[in-house]
């Protein structure tokens, strides 16, 4: 009878040490350059999270495959699942910071992950790359400086889908009278683009009308219904996850026209558009990136990653927007890692300062983007030391019932309107947690 | 005015939707006293089976339900022999961690074998809007509805009608006695699980229909849940009625209330409703009337 | 009892339970070696105090303590010639042993009626033999008929435990084990029941084991009787040698040698317990 | 015979209601808690203090505050993520907004915490068991509505907002040390607080109300006072765990990330710790911290060659299959495992 | 039997009413639990409710204690007529009582339910609790204190820290009337404290009834099966039928009124304890 219960306990208690001891059991190799990969391929959100991890150790494997690593220097790339969960990313974060080499660069890949590691970060000295997601008022580069907003923000790319819909309409003078709706997630997330909504309705005399829905955004008949008394000349719809597709759904069944509903950067994903089958078709979105499979780099990696039994995923999602979101965001990564070695010695894993140099000068004109055969599909990229964003430009696509078809090239923002608010915004944290804005010349 | 009865009927719709899922809960309940919280689980592996065979093998609607009918048989019986067997009597406070171990254990088992990408399933429910003179209706909740309809039927059929449907209420009132005039718990465990798995195919094809079939299906839970309180955690009619409250209240909430105090209220407001409502009359619209003796 | 004796007579005997130990959660010790027998067609008492192991003793028999963590850790039972010691309870039920629980565990929801059809479970001889039994329990218990479409919740004490003796007979049983059917009833209602007893046993033949604390109820209406304490057989006998036992007047029927009845009033203060064992 | 307690001697009825009344278990806690203040610090590292022990210290603190209401109360709440929040945010508006000393600013965080508790406690007079519970997703899914409004995060952009400097009477709490003491600390006071609550009447009351509450109405227990004061106190506990989560261990505050399946977690360690046990509150928080970051390292550590994606589904089916298992074998918890092989040690070697 | 019963009646001094109960009518939807009941109890003195079973003594014992609020008809305690009250307010007033199914805490031990018992007595707040400081350590050990004397004298100190749901029902029983005095009531009511004992048991309880009583000077109004015990005991006995009072009077008066004869006593045996 003694037995059961003794042996039970033992045996839990036992599976509790060995658990515990191997995460100190770093393995280290010295000449590889260490990446740490925070994804989420469970949880929620995991439609988009699955495709952007695929593409994003795709791209590690093709440099490692093809290249032989940054002049030599092989990427090791490890994965940590945060399920979108901001207690998990911590515990990435500071379970992978110290492995291998040392991680100099992280990609959180969630806003309030960001937030999280912000003050780690600045205290490891880690670069942080947040694409479109993450504290907007980074960009402004003389408050925080290693963490970066490349390429763009909602704020600038709010921009460019107003600047997109004005030129539908024949010219900024049109807008006024016009009804736009901006259905968003009802949290910070969707939100965030308002103030910019605002200025302009302000500015060129449109009526802005702000529709929450509360997330997950499972059932939203009520609010389309709303929707459609409104009769809106554009929809402006900003979900995330679940809420996507059947916002689409929705508005479909209730006759909205999916020509004049434009999504944010993060409703312009596959998932938002697949589930909802054929009410997607005719859906627009903006995008920081080219879609699709149609660009050079995709050989390459046919030959060197998917042909040779190496690709991370199933391999059905290469060429999906969250896969090209992936890939350019690896893109970033290693051309900074790469302008590191050239500065301070090539065939030597780049350590946390020189990361962080290379950022705070990445340069990638669009000729280099062709070289690595991502032009059209990577945005350039031109940081200085004041901004830590870019030209934000993103361009409009369009799916087409298979495929996110692209409209424009990219559009331009505008600088004047958000730049002076990156700057406030940074400033006013800056204040609060006590940060010295550094100088640039 | 035109437009209050628009949205009072999709609410009504939604209300449908919610009830669909409610009504697994209360099949289980109702027979094992075991408030399953894994219900929504079973949707998200039902959906997830036929969206998956259909998508990534090829096999038709036709084949795929039944076979996953099937699997939902095979489900119950390793939840009776796993868990439940090793629970009986527990509390039911026990019972319903064990059941969210079950949700996660099934999320688990149908993401290792289908990844948690999202899929499609369309099984040709039409979905074009029609308008009946200027009232705007959607074939999609038609079709819901009457599959609604007709499901609750044969439910309410099976149960009071039937030799097992009155098994399975004496088996809710006491496991023990029960026991003792011979009842075999187990079969009848595997049989509600079965029938509530059954519903969960029907709920996965509508819901997987609306939503597409993703991990956050499991969410729908939280829309059920308080669909299931109002209508009191026993009745199948209850949980319809409560069903077709709540999807409207929550929809006129959302539209005359919601820009209000500042929108996207109706994740709360259903709950707020189903509180409001039990303060009053504690056992929900149809729920059995705890009878409190000393 | 040695256990060659008891073997052989487990052929003769319809129950024979064997040394049986019973242990709840792992580690309470409850039975600790239960022997006894029962002979077809009688009526067996089985007395004791709270706590002595009657209600554990009769689920070990009829198989319910899987339910409430308990497990037989030694010893067999026996039941017509068959090991039944690890067999389900549904298998019993089919065999022909009815637990009548203590505490009248009716189905609360349900009618009368459907509490006897539900009682009917196991059964496949065809609906007319089950309809013809329901009348069977409604002779024997008449108040169930007036009452049969009543919910069983809102019945009487004794309603009750007459509907769960009722719905015992629904499956054909060749033994009750009746676990306190006097618990909390009016003297009349123990007398009333005790009297269905005796007439099942003559008039269908049906065995009984009745767990009991009224011992005196117990011992007029049963042929024999096992007295348990603390988990063990203490004493057992015919009924009627056991009520003459001066031990058990004094201890279980409240006669004290000699003199009679006492008064409650004048019971004394700290009046040490006798112990067969402890 | 390592648990033997022959031979100690209750003099005083004081000595008999200690806490700890075995001279063993006095032992047993003294040796932990000089493991958690001098051995821990010196030994763990950086990753182990900061992701693993704080995030736990921090659950435990808000086991034990659900355990007081679920375990002792035995009202069910599955609301504990939104008071969790309601703490937090209370806690950083009156940190950015006033002038106000940090352990001020805590304190009443917690009393903020406690009143909303109250509010969603009243319904508890009328609403039993699972009905309650699931009312209690009214508290949970409103009070993250509502701390998503933007005044809350004073109308930060991203809704997501940084944690203030946590300086108590002076001692600035920065690093991940400090954050491990300031944690330890509160946890090891209200742990002790949480103790002497339960074992006095008020304790008793509660655990009166869970174990019948119509008995304990009529021996003359008031249940709406009781009930409301177990939702005010265990409100209270998890309140300060909020603000710990907040400012200590994430260093952001985010209202969604304060959702539903932060109730479950919580609900899981007092189910699997044990139910009506202090110590089982901390070790189930132990259990749920440990467990998923124990599966998903493992496969890497032994080298299995499972991709990511592949390992977290089924970490999520061994989690799953662990709970049931857990429930199994012991379902009132790692707290009766534990008594249990203290009573196995008692007697040992003999097995009754 | 009878002389006894006279001898008791004439030792119950006292003849202040506690407790009145006039013209009582309780129903439950269409069910009338109890008709037009009325009766007192006596200061002192040990009243006993009999009846066959669904004659409603519980429903009355719960009338007097507000878990029932009667539908018509008054019940006057130390002279004040009282409505619709909560019975945590009863119990306030000095009316404890123990059930029929026995109602203790069961994830306690029994010293912690007769201490539940006497939290009427405590005065200490939350704070002083949970910092065990002031009133709170205190009272924990003067309550203590009078608890053991409880355990005492109801021979319960071998279960002191056994939680009371491992305890046999016998004992349970007397658990159960622990508490009850530890909130040293002036009224105690007794729902059924001897169902399911055995004589031993019987006897045992009756004599801390009687203690009770003379020692403690509690009223007590008993509900009691055994009849043996019930005119043992009683000082006065009220017998109901179907929620009617059919009979009320000393022991020797109800057990030769035809009326209750018919209605109950009936067939009471000569063997019956």
């Amino acid at each position: 009878m003694t037995t059961p219960f003794l042996k039970k306990a033992a045996m839990i208690g036992l599976g509790a040490a060995i658990g515990l001891g191997s995460v100190f059991a770093a393995q280290a190799q010295a000449s590889e350059q260490y990446l740490p990969s925070l994804v989420y391929r469970t949880g929620p959100f995991a439609p988009s999270g699955i495709g952007f991890a695929d593409g994003f150790a795709d791209y590690v494997t093709l440099i490692n495959e093809r290249d032989g690593g940054i002049n030599g220097v092989r990427i090791r790339l490890e994965e940590c699942e945060t399920a979108y969960a901001n207690d998990r990313g911590v515990e990435c974060y500071e379970r992978l910071k110290d492995r291998g080499n040392g991680a100099t660069v992280v990609a959180p890949l969630s806003t309030g992950i960001t937030y999280a590691v912000i003050p780690r970060s600045r205290r490891d000295g880690i670069v942080l790359s947040t694409m479109g997601y993450g504290r907007a008022d980074a960009a402004y580069g003389r408050v925080l400086d290693n963490v970066f907003m490349v390429p763009t923000t909602y704020w600038s790319s709010m921009t460019a889908t107003l600047s997109y819909i004005a030129e539908q309409e024949g010219g900024w003078d049109n807008l006024r009278g016009k009804d736009i709706v901006h259905a968003f997630h009802d949290s910070a997330y969707g939100r965030e683009p308002l103030a910019v909504l605002r200025h302009y309705a302000e500015e060129y005399g449109f009526t802005l009308h702000e529709m929450a829905i509360s997330p997950p955004g499972v059932e939203q008949r009520s609010v389309w219904q709303q929707i459609r008394r409104i009769n809106p000349d554009w929809v402006s719809l900003y979900g995330w996850g679940v809420m996507n597709p059947t916002a689409i759904r929705t508005a479909a069944s209730m006759g909205i026209p999916r020509e004049r509903m434009i999504g944010g950067i993060y409703a312009a994903q596959d998932d938002a558009v697949l589930p909802a089958g054929s009410a997607a078709v005719g859906y627009k979105a903006v995008t920081f990136h080219g879609p699709g499979a149609d660009y050079p780099i995709y050989e390459d990696l046919q030959r060197y990653v998917y042909d040779a039994g190496l690709a991370a995923g199933d391999g059905d999602l290469t060429g999906t927007i969250a896969y090209n979101r992936g890939l350019i965001n690896a893109g970033y990564i290693i051309e900074a890692w790469r302008q590191a070695q050239a500065e301070f010695g090539e065939g030597r894993p780049s350590t946390r300062e020189e990361t962080l140099w290379a950022w705070q000068q990445l340069q990638i004109p669009e000729s280099r983007t062709e070289e690595l055969g991502m032009g059209g599909l990577m945005p350039p990229v031109n940081i200085t030391c004041e901004n830590h964003e870019g030209d934000g430009r993103v361009l409009v696509q369009q799916w087409d019932g298979e495929n996110w078809v692209q409209l424009t090239d990219w559009i331009d923002t505008n600088r004047e309107l958000v730049e002076p608010m990156y700057r406030e915004s940074a400033m006013r944290y800056a204040q609060e947690e006590g940060i010295t804005p550094r100088e640039c010349d | 005015m035109m437009f209050f009865f628009e949205v009072l009927i999709g609410g009504l719709m939604s209300g449908i939707m919610y009830a669909l899922v409610a009504l697994g809960f209360v099949l289980i309940f109702k027979a094992s006293g075991v408030f399953n919280f894994a219900q929504a689980a079973m949707v998200l592996f039902a959906a997830m089976f036929i969206a998956g065979m259909h998508g990534d093998w090829g096999v038709p609607y036709w084949m795929a339900i039944p076979i996953t009918i099937l699997l939902m048989l095979g489900l119950a019986w390793i939840i009776e022999r796993v868990v439940l067997r090793q629970l009986v009597n527990q509390e039911p406070i026990i019972m319903f961690m064990a059941t969210i171990g079950i949700f996660f254990a099934i999320i688990g088992f149908a993401e290792i074998i289908w990844g948690s990408r999202s899929r499609t399933l369309d099984i040709g429910i039409p979905d074009q809007p029609l308008f009946i003179g200027d009232m705007l209706f959607q074939q999609y909740d038609i079709v819901t509805a009457i599959a609604v309809a007709v499901l609750v039927v044969l439910l309410l059929i099976f149960s009071q009608r039937t030799r097992m449907g009155r098994v399975l209420r004496a088996v809710a009132d006491d496991h023990q006695a029960a026991q003792s005039v011979g009842i075999k718990l187990n079969t009848v465990w595997v049989v509600v699980w079965f029938v509530a798995g059954i519903v969960a195919v029907v709920a996965g094809i509508v819901w997987g229909g609306a939503l597409g079939v993703q991990p956050v299906m499991v969410d729908v839970a939280f829309k059920a849940l308080p669909v299931l309180l109002l209508g009191g955690l026993t009745s199948i009619p209850g949980a319809i009625i409560a069903g077709l409250i709540i999807g409207s209240g929550e929809a006129l909430a959302e539209v005359y209330l919601g820009p209000i105090i500042g929108g996207g209220i109706d994740n709360w407001f259903a709950y707020i409703i189903a509180m409001a409502f039990m303060v009053w009359r504690p056992e929900g619209l149809f729920g059995e009337k705890i009878i409190e003796r000393i | 009892m040695a256990e060659q004796a008891s073997a052989q007579q487990a052929e003769q005997a319809l129950l024979s339970l064997n040394n049986i130990e019973v242990v709840y959660n792992h580690v309470v010790l409850v039975l600790k070696g239960v022997s006894l027998e029962v002979a077809p067609g009688s009526i067996v008492a089985l007395l004791g105090g709270n706590g002595a192991g009657k209600s554990t003793t009769l689920k070990a028999i009829s198989g319910l303590l899987t339910g409430e963590r308990g497990e037989i850790t030694r010893g067999t039972i026996h039941y017509n010639g068959e090991n039944v010691t690890h067999m389900s309870a549904a298998d019993r039920v089919q065999r022909g042993v009815l637990h009548v629980m203590e505490g009248r565990r009716v189905f609360e929801h349900l009618t009368v009626e459907e509490n006897l059809q539900v009682g009917s479970y196991g059964r496949k001889d065809g609906a007319a033999a089950i309809q013809k039994d329901m009348e069977m329990v409604f002779e024997y218990f008449p108040r169930l008929r007036e009452r049969r479409k009543s919910v069983a919740g809102y019945t009487s004490g004794g309603e009750q435990q007459m509907l769960a003796m009722g719905r015992a007979l629904m499956a054909r049983p060749r033994m009750i084990l009746l676990d306190e059917p006097s618990m909390g009833l009016a003297p009349q209602l123990v007398e009333e029941i005790f009297h269905i007893v005796t007439t099942l046993r003559r008039e269908e033949g049906v065995t009984f084991l009745v767990a009991e604390q009224n011992t005196n109820v117990a011992l007029r209406n049963a042929d024999y009787g096992y007295i348990l304490e603390n988990g063990r057989i203490v004493m057992y006998g015919d009924a009627a040698r056991l009520r003459e036992n001066p031990d058990v007047k004094e201890f279980y029927l409240g006669v004290s040698s000699g003199e009679g009845k006492t008064s409650f009033r004048n019971v004394k203060h700290y009046k040490r317990r006798k112990r067969w064992l402890s | 015979m390592i648990y033997r307690e022959s031979g100690q001697f209750k003099k005083s009825y004081a000595a008999d209601q200690a806490i700890l009344p075995l001279r063993q278990d006095q032992v047993f806690l003294i040796g932990a808690l000089l493991v958690a203040f001098l051995v821990i610090p010196m030994v763990a590292s950086n990753y182990v203090m900061n992701a693993l022990l704080l995030p736990f210290l921090i659950y435990a603190l808000a086991a034990i505050g659900l355990n007081l209401l679920v375990g002792y109360c035995g009202q069910i709440s599955l609301g504990t993520g939104g008071f969790m929040a309601v703490g937090a945010f209370a806690a950083w508006n009156l940190a950015t907004r006033t002038e106000l000393p940090m352990p001020v600013v805590f304190l009443l965080a917690g009393l903020i915490t406690a009143g909303t508790g109250v509010l969603f406690g009243l319904p508890a007079l009328r609403i039993k068991g699972f009905y309650l519970a699931v009312t209690t997703l009214a508290a949970q899914f409103f009070l993250i509505w509502l701390l998503q409004r933007p005044w809350f995060n004073n109308y930060s952009p991203t809704g997501v907002i940084s944690a203030p400097e946590v300086n108590m009477f002076g001692w600035v709490v920065d690093s991940v040390t400090d954050r491990y003491y300031l944690a330890l600390i509160i946890l090891v006071v209200m742990a002790l607080l949480a103790k002497n609550i339960v074992r006095s009447s008020t304790g008793r009351k509660w655990m009166a109300i869970r174990d019948m509450d119509v008995a304990a109405e009529i021996i003359g227990i008031r249940p709406m006072a009781t009930k409301l004061k177990a939702f005010a106190v265990s409100s209270f506990f998890v309140g300060i765990a909020g603000v710990l989560w907040g400012f200590l261990y994430l260093g952001q505050l985010e209202a969604e990330a304060f959702n539903i399946y932060v109730s479950f977690d919580v609900l899981f360690m007092i189910i699997i710790g044990g139910l009506g046990s202090i110590l089982g509150s901390i070790l189930g928080a132990a259990f749920v911290v440990l467990v998923p970051i124990f599966l998903n390292v493992v496969p890497s550590a032994i080298g299995l060659p499972l991709s990511t994606a592949m390992i977290s589904y089924v970490e999520i089916f061994i989690f799953g299959s662990l709970i049931i298992f857990f429930l199994i074998v012991e379902p009132h918890g790692m707290a009766r495992l534990w008594s249990i092989i203290k009573q196995k040690l008692r007697l040992w070697p003999f097995p009754y | 039997m009878a002389a006894n019963a006279a001898d008791v009646t004439s030792r119950a001094g006292s003849s202040e009413v506690l407790l009145k109960v006039e013209d009582v009518e309780l129903r439950f939807g269409g069910v009338r639990a109890l008709r037009g009941v009325s009766f007192e109890i006596r200061r002192g003195e040990i009243f006993s409710i009999i009846g066959p079973n669904g004659a409603g003594k519980s429903s009355m014992l719960n009338c007097i204690n507000g878990f029932y609020h009667p539908t018509s008809g008054t019940i006057t305690y130390k002279g004040q007529p009282r409505k619709a009250m909560r019975p945590y307010v009863t119990a306030s007033q000095g009316v404890a009582r123990t059930f029929q199914n026995i109602a203790l805490f069961k994830g306690m031990s029994t010293l912690d339910n007769i201490m539940t018992g006497r939290h009427l007595k405590t005065k200490a707040t939350l704070l002083e609790n949970a910092f065990w400081f002031g009133r709170a350590k205190r009272e924990e050990m003067e309550h203590r204190k009078f608890c053991e004397e409880i355990i005492d004298f109801l021979n319960l100190q071998h279960v002191r820290k056994t939680p009371v749901g491992t305890l046999p029902y016998g004992l349970q029983k007397r658990v159960e009337l622990g508490r009850a005095l530890a909130a040293e009531p002036e009224l105690l009511l007794l729902d059924e404290p001897m169902a399911g004992m055995n004589l031993e048991e019987k006897q045992d309880m009756a004599r801390f009834v009687l203690d009770v009583n003379d020692e403690f000077g509690m009223t007590i109004c008993l509900i009691e099966h055994d009849m043996g015990v019930v005119m043992d005991l009683s000082d006065r006995i009220v017998v109901l039928d179907h929620g009617e009072m059919i009979g009320q009077g000393t022991p020797a008066e109800v057990s030769n009124d035809p009326k209750v004869i018919e209605a109950y006593l009936g067939v009471q045996e000569e063997g019956e304890a």
